[in-house]
């Protein structure tokens, strides 16, 4: 547990307080108004759940997922009167799967399908996580935003999968 | 000495008749356009001749030498013949109005009834023409012109009689002569008829604020989507030939037609006349906000068809 | 399937989107039953791109995500990356950005209510307001030279300064600018035919726009207050006085009404601001490699919140750019607000949230989260789509 | 509003006759880009910093020769900013419509 | 047949296609149309459906989405059509030069008529490129 700075609103002191310790990684406040709150995979959605409702937070700002090269994390941007709440989790790169957020929020299904789509991520009980339309065509398990995928590796995968198109 | 048949077919083709008409079609559209321009504070069309007058010719031009394609899914004849039928019945209505003499082409005594009986096909001929194109746009739009119908036409048909009433005839010549000869201007003695007249015929021209059924932003070109080349030229041409009618109807019921004094030859009244009414049809125009479909059934059935009725019993009750 | 029901589908080259976008309507009659959006036209990959480049080339990329909120997004950017930095820019150097993004608010605000009074048909309106926008775009031409694309936030300040003598023309062109609005203000909320088409057209509740998470003009028109610039203070927004314009009546005619006030709001805070302007250097230089870490930066875009997350790992090129575009936070409202409409309010719903899709979509795909009562699966909707567009 | 559009109708019309009548552009327009290769000292480092690759570098060092395709530029301004020789102006020149592409590359060349 | 070349150079209605463009040239072809340049001193409309159209204004790098779409809007049109590419992306791709999502540049997909480059193409440089191809048109 590191902290640099205090956060204004004091959500940090109460994060800090009301969050078990046991399913926190990191939780810092690198600047005012910015908490980021790591937490466990496996507590994520309880912690979630609980952040949620303590807090009375209802806006998602969106979610980002970046390749970390083994794991990928994902990162919950919440906002809390001003306070933007960074809440991340990890998941393995070779089977990424995260509980949905969209029971608690229904802004989230977008911003989940997104970070599906171009990482790969899945979200288990997500409403409708389907085929995801990049372009027709577009190769099955390409996700662009994975680090090992170049933008020639996308371009190549693109023309092969045309020729195959055409072949067949 | 010319034969009287010979006469009357260069009057039919040339004056009053074809050639005059698209000509004065194309300069109404011209107005109707730089009217709105200049309203918006804008020059409209004009390099297309001194002042742009030329800009409607040359659109008509640039479709005639189009390619014309016909969809694949369209009903290929109703599709083809659609355009020329419109025209041809938007044109033959206006022989019954008068134009550049004080009589019409032709006329007869109940040829008002006609007219309204040739405007409403020409509205159902427009629904033919979407339908045949077999496109969503185009569908809906139809199906928004047979509505638009629906208000429009019975307000217009009634205020249509009030001038009937009193000039004791049922054929427009007669109703302008009877105004000359009278000096009893329907415009002054009955007011309401006219503006309910107007917002109809704006309608029935499918001009702003109730071009609902080609709504730019709603359904692409609306009814009309599906059309291009010289189908797209003819209707553009009705639509314009639409607009002498509207101007010509109003002069004719309302204004006297085109007689005036001083021995000016008829054709000079009829032009000032008819112009001035397309300035306040292009003025409306730039006026509003296109209204919902909703919106524009309601407002006529509630509003304009009272109107109307109150018009003919103050027409009946000697009023007027 | 049910024959009676049509499908509309709007876009993706439409005239009411000005830019592709797809949206499936089941319509019965007039009346829409639902709306299902399909991004991903305007999918350019930035996201991947930037992270190829340098800081420096991706101002530009930032720039270029949306041409509209252009300043917005490089700002934010820029704000972001001299986080990372953990430097502060001059104050002078502040106070011509903030005078910059609020110019910025003003011609994209003039845009978007042309843009509406052009949905519901009222050209002239829209003539008119393009015409006084001009105003708005010339002085952004004065002060930077270029009326879209402005390449005038650097990393560490700006590139030129604003002088006494732009800072004068300025000024009197807000005085026209908030007349004007004034005047199209009363007119817009007195005139029937606009309030025919907009009043009670596209509700959406104050509790939908929170769950739906809506953001920016969108969520204050349900009355609710909430703005980046106050909530989380930026540049010098915390020195300069304004309102947070909010307006009760949820529906397309209480947008066009905030988006007004915010017009009037934005010249005020420009004039505020011109009168105010410290002195002192408008730039510092920036190093290239930036330190590593990572950075959450938000702005109040012309649209709503717009927010950019850069992770950096010591290099000269950020690991990871992330930017999500005030759009994209309220398609899942304009999704509940079109549903249950008429045909004809379509475009004016769809441009009551100010759509900008090419911010949306450097890198998401909706397609159709609505599924309730939903007749047709995916896979047929599409076919049907298809089937369509081969006909033509 | 029928009074604002009486109003209009008696004002003068807002647009400007364009290509007839041209204004003066503005200061800091960045049109056309021009580069004087006398002082060019061939570092490169408008190559590296533009972000459309716009410019191409034709040799090495003194002796190089550049190559701008204005198809590709963005007239964002970078090059000028990064160059250490301050060789790269902006011209105000910004009619660069073209029928054919290859007419909108520009090779700079050193007088020898 | 002067009279049609006439006709043709003096009212080119146009189609406006956004093929994911950064929104900068789109504002500033509807600038272009507004009454500080008023387009339509040339005759030009803009209009709803590509049937209708002589001239389609492409800006943007061309999304592989949206290139289908091109392609079938460009079909849809009556000849003789005319491609104006505005801005540097439908030029080139430009900035967006290694988006994995693009065919950068228009002229991948349909040919093109006139190149207008600029960043954004400001209503002036449209202008421009405007009687430019209508000059051509005439002949």
């Amino acid at each position: 547990m590191v902290e640099t700075k205090e956060s204004k609103t004091g959500l940090l002191e109460r994060l800090r307080n009301s969050i078990p310790q046991e399913w926190i990684l990191s939780l810092k406040a690198p600047e005012p108004r910015r908490i980021f709150l790591s937490v466990k995979r496996e507590h994520f959605k309880e912690a979630m759940t609980k952040m949620l409702k303590d807090e009375e937070i209802t806006h998602l700002s969106t979610i980002t997922g970046v390749d970390l090269g083994e794991e990928i994390e994902v990162i919950y941007h919440l906002d809390k009167s001003g306070t933007i709440l960074s809440v991340k989790t990890t998941t393995p790169k070779s089977q990424p799967t995260l509980p949905t957020v969209t029971d608690l929020i229904p802004g989230a299904p977008l911003y989940e399908r997104e970070v599906h789509e171009l990482l790969g991520v899945a979200f288990d009980g997500h409403p409708d996580l389907s085929r995801l339309v990049l372009p027709e065509g577009w190769p099955p398990g390409l996700y662009p935003l994975r680090r090992e995928i170049s933008i020639e590796n996308i371009r190549s995968a693109l023309e092969k999968a045309k020729e195959e198109k055409k072949v067949g | 000495m010319v034969p009287a048949e010979i006469i009357e077919f260069l009057s039919v083709l040339i004056y009053p008749g074809f050639i005059f008409i698209f000509t004065l079609a194309f300069f109404y559209e011209w107005v109707d356009r730089k009217f709105v321009a200049r309203l918006q504070n804008r020059y409209g069309p004009l390099y297309a001749g001194p002042g742009g007058i030329l800009q409607p010719f040359a659109d008509f031009i640039k479709l005639l030498a189009k390619e014309d394609i016909t969809p694949r899914a369209a009903d290929k004849t109703t599709f083809r013949v659609t355009p020329i039928l419109m025209l041809a019945l938007a044109l033959s209505t206006l022989f019954f109005i008068p134009t550049a003499y004080t009589t019409a082409v032709s006329w007869f005594e109940g040829d008002l009834i006609f007219v309204t009986f040739l405007v409403s096909i020409l509205v159902l001929i427009t629904l033919i023409a979407a339908w045949s194109s077999t496109s969503t746009f185009s569908t809906v739009g139809g199906i928004r012109v047979v509505l638009q119908m629906l208000g429009f036409e019975i307000p217009m048909t009634i205020v249509m009689v009030g001038p009937a009433i009193v000039s004791k005839t049922l054929s427009i010549t007669n109703i302008a002569l009877w105004q000359y000869t009278t000096g009893h201007y329907f415009a002054i003695y009955q007011p309401i008829g006219l503006i309910v007249l107007i917002i109809c015929l704006l309608a029935e021209i499918k001009k702003a604020p109730f071009d609902i059924p080609e709504a730019e932003s709603e359904l692409a070109a609306g009814w009309i989507t599906e059309f291009s080349g010289r189908k797209l030229a003819l209707i553009r041409l009705t639509t314009d030939v639409e607009l002498i009618l509207a101007g010509a109807l109003v002069t004719a019921l309302f204004l006297g037609g085109p007689t005036g004094p001083f021995g000016i030859p008829s054709v000079i009244f009829f032009l000032i006349k008819t112009t001035g009414v397309i300035l306040v049809i292009s003025n409306l125009r730039a006026l509003f906000a296109r209204f919902r479909i909703d919106q524009m059934l309601g407002g006529f059935w509630k509003y304009l068809v009272p109107l109307a009725l109150l018009q003919i019993i103050l027409v009946t009750l000697g009023v007027g | 399937m049910d024959e009676e029901r049509v499908i509309i589908p709007i876009g993706p080259q439409h005239p009411a989107l000005k830019e592709p976008m797809n949206f499936m309507l089941k319509v019965e009659g007039e009346k829409v039953l639902e709306a299902i959006p399909n991004l991903g036209y305007n999918h350019r990959g930035i996201e991947k791109a930037a992270t190829v480049r340098t800081y420096i080339q991706n101002l530009y990329l930032a720039e270029r995500i949306c041409g509209i909120c252009s300043i917005a997004h490089v700002q934010c950017y820029a704000q972001g990356v001299e986080k990372l930095l953990e430097m502060e820019i001059p104050p002078r150097a502040q106070y011509v950005r903030l005078i910059l993004s609020e110019l910025n608010r003003l011609h994209s605000h003039l845009l978007w209510v042309g843009v509406a009074a052009h949905e519901i048909g009222f050209d002239t309106l829209f003539m008119y307001l393009w015409r006084d926008r001009e105003i708005v775009m010339d002085t952004l031409e004065l002060i930077t030279g270029n009326r879209v694309s402005y390449g005038f936030t650097m990393l560490g300040g700006v590139r030129r300064d604003i002088s006494p003598d732009m800072a004068a023309r300025v000024k009197k062109e807000m005085k026209t600018v908030r007349d004007r609005t004034q005047y199209y203000k009363k007119m817009s909320s007195n005139e029937r035919s606009i309030l025919k088409r907009t009043q009670g057209v596209g509700i959406l509740k104050p509790q939908d726009a929170l769950a739906l998470c809506a953001c920016g003009p969108t969520l204050r028109a349900s009355n609710i207050k909430w703005d980046v610039r106050r909530e989380d203070p930026y540049l010098a927004y915390n020195e300069i006085p304004f309102n947070v314009v909010t307006s009760d009546g949820c529906d397309v005619l209480s947008r066009m009404i905030v988006h007004y006030d915010e017009v009037i709001e934005a010249t005020n805070i420009i004039e505020y601001a011109l009168d105010h302007m410290p002195s002192g250097s408008f730039r510092e230089k920036v190093t290239r490699r930036i330190p590593a870490g990572e950075v959450v930066s938000r702005v109040e875009a012309p649209r709503g919140e717009d927010i950019h997350y850069i992770k950096s790992n010591g290099t000269d090129k950020p690991e990871r750019f992330k930017v999500r575009a005030p759009t994209l936070g309220n398609i899942p409202a304009v999704c509940k607000m079109l549903s249950d409409s008429y045909i004809a309010d379509v475009p004016i719903i769809l441009a009551g949230i100010d759509p900008c899709f090419s911010c949306t979509d450097r890198v998401t795909f909706v397609k159709g989260e609505m599924g309730k009562g939903w007749i047709w699966t995916q896979e047929e909707l599409r076919r049907y789509a298809n089937r369509w567009y081969q006909q033509r | 509003m029928e009074h604002e559009l009486l109003r209009n109708l008696r004002k003068k019309v807002a647009t400007e006759k364009y290509p007839f009548i041209k204004k003066k552009p503005p200061e800091g327009l960045r049109g056309k880009l021009i580069i004087d290769m006398a002082k060019c000292i061939g570092c490169g480092l408008c190559v590296f910093d533009c972000p459309a690759g716009a410019i191409e570098m034709i040799g090495k060092g003194t002796a190089a020769d550049l190559k701008v395709y204005l198809d590709r530029c963005h007239f964002c301004g970078q090059c000028a900013e990064s160059c250490p020789s301050k060789c790269i102006v902006y011209s105000t020149e910004f009619e660069l419509a073209n029928f054919d592409k290859k007419n909108l590359t520009i090779e700079f060349k050193r007088k020898l | 047949m002067n009279v049609v070349k006439w006709a043709r150079s003096k009212s080119p209605w146009i189609i406006h296609f956004n093929t994911g463009s950064c929104n900068g040239c789109d504002i500033e072809v509807v600038a272009a149309l507004t009454p500080k340049f008023d387009l339509e001193r040339f005759g030009v409309l803009l209009k709803g459906s590509p049937r209708h159209a002589d001239v389609i204004v492409v800006t943007g790098p061309v999304t592989n989405q949206v290139k289908e779409r091109l392609k079938r809007v460009y079909e849809q049109m009556p000849s003789p059509k005319f491609v104006m590419a505005i801005g540097t992306c439908a030029c080139s791709g430009g900035v967006f030069k290694d988006c994995y999502n693009l065919c950068q540049g228009v002229d991948k997909v349909i040919p093109v008529d006139i190149y207008v480059p600029g960043c954004a193409a400001s209503p002036e440089a449209i202008i421009d490129g405007a009687a430019k191809l209508l000059k051509k048109i005439s002949g």
